[in-house]
């Protein structure tokens, strides 16, 4: 599953969840490690927001082609481990019905500065955005089914 | 040979199915298939250029030849998050 | 204490804490509130590491001005605000003695897109290592106070 | 006029205390403070450069003029987080 990897700065922790359990942060937050040499944690959290372009919505309904998702996930972590430190990296993407309000994304990403932190954190995201296969259906509070 | 092709997000409504399977010959490239799920689900046709291709979990280019056993997806571009 | 302003995007919501006290994670996390108009919140925890340049250290002691640091950090804030809709701000900083391993620095930033939030984020640890009157001093493994 | 002074961080050991009082006349900058300081804490000489200068809660510049009641603060390049 795993490419051709050069040699690597750090031990990636690595945690992937893409499911569709709701997102418990303070159990996602208990279950942190840190080393001494870390000194950056970034959590980000996406919220599925009330409004989706110029329609309101309800909910989204997140699709996902899972084993290729897992792979793409896979790919982009590769490709973090060799440009940064990173001691952890942990995702979880939520799928199926997510209402408005709630998270469908959790990524922490822990190295020893912040600057490698955002660097990555970002890269992820965007990598995800571009790569990963996973779309969105918009549930609008009118129809409850438009697309 | 046979290759089984899955639709993902709304390429099922365009075609009005979660998979199918295409018949193909020998040497037959992404690009080629495509044209040929065109004949038959002919809304893809409005699609080909922001059609995303998969082999297996890869990403692959219109040029890529199948071979036996490969299964394809095909589907709009993603938007995670 | 408050510069003259702009009309702004959003009403932000500021907490700002200089502190002894240790910082909480889950009990600030359980206070988030976010519209539903808000997509991102980001948090930042910045944890002191077990060394400082070549020096191995147990604690850093963080010292502050705190009447101009207060105020230093409204003025980051302000800015924020013009620059950028940011619904909630938030940041913890402690002070006084904080050993290896303990966070000495919290910032939560809540808005409608990730862009934002990432932004605002980095340029308020920016500016505030620019500007914000706090000081380390690093306790070191041999003498235990040596600056 | 009389000026309170406050030294923070490693200028309390550089100057031996964390406050004094400063005698200046009228039209002083701070500048002109900086230089009767150094006067009597020999060790700020070094630090002038990169010294930060706060008049209550507001940085300043060298060419501020020190007028009754102005509480000054002398410190190094700030490292928070």
């Amino acid at each position: 599953m795993v490419n051709s990897r050069e040699k690597t700065l750090t031990i990636l922790k690595r945690e992937l969840s893409i499911t569709t359990d709701a997102i418990n942060e303070p159990v996602l937050l208990a279950r942190r490690s840190m080393s001494d040499g870390m000194g950056a944690a970034i959590c980000f959290l996406g919220v599925v927001r009330g409004e989706e372009g110029a329609d309101s919505i309800t909910a989204i309904d997140y699709e996902t082609f899972q084993q290729m998702a897992e792979h793409q996930f896979k790919l982009i972590f590769d490709e973090i481990e060799k440009r940064w430190p990173i001691e952890s990296l942990r995702l979880v993407h939520r799928i199926g019905m997510v209402r408005v309000g709630e998270p469908s994304l959790w990524v922490e990403v822990i190295s020893p500065h912040r600057g490698e932190a955002f660097a990555a954190c970002q890269f992820l995201i965007d990598e995800m955005k571009r790569a990963v296969p996973i779309w969105k259906k918009p549930i609008s509070r009118r129809s409850q089914s438009a697309g | 040979m046979q290759i089984k092709v899955t639709f993902y997000s709304y390429f099922k409504d365009l075609t009005g199915c979660g998979e199918t399977i295409q018949d193909v010959s020998d040497g037959t490239t992404l690009a080629a298939l495509y044209t040929q799920l065109i004949a038959r689900f002919s809304k893809l046709a409005a699609m080909e250029k922001s059609t995303l291709i998969a082999v297996g979990v890869e990403y692959q280019p219109r040029t890529y030849i199948l071979k036996e056993g490969d299964q394809v997806a095909l589907f709009p571009p993603v938007q995670g998050g």
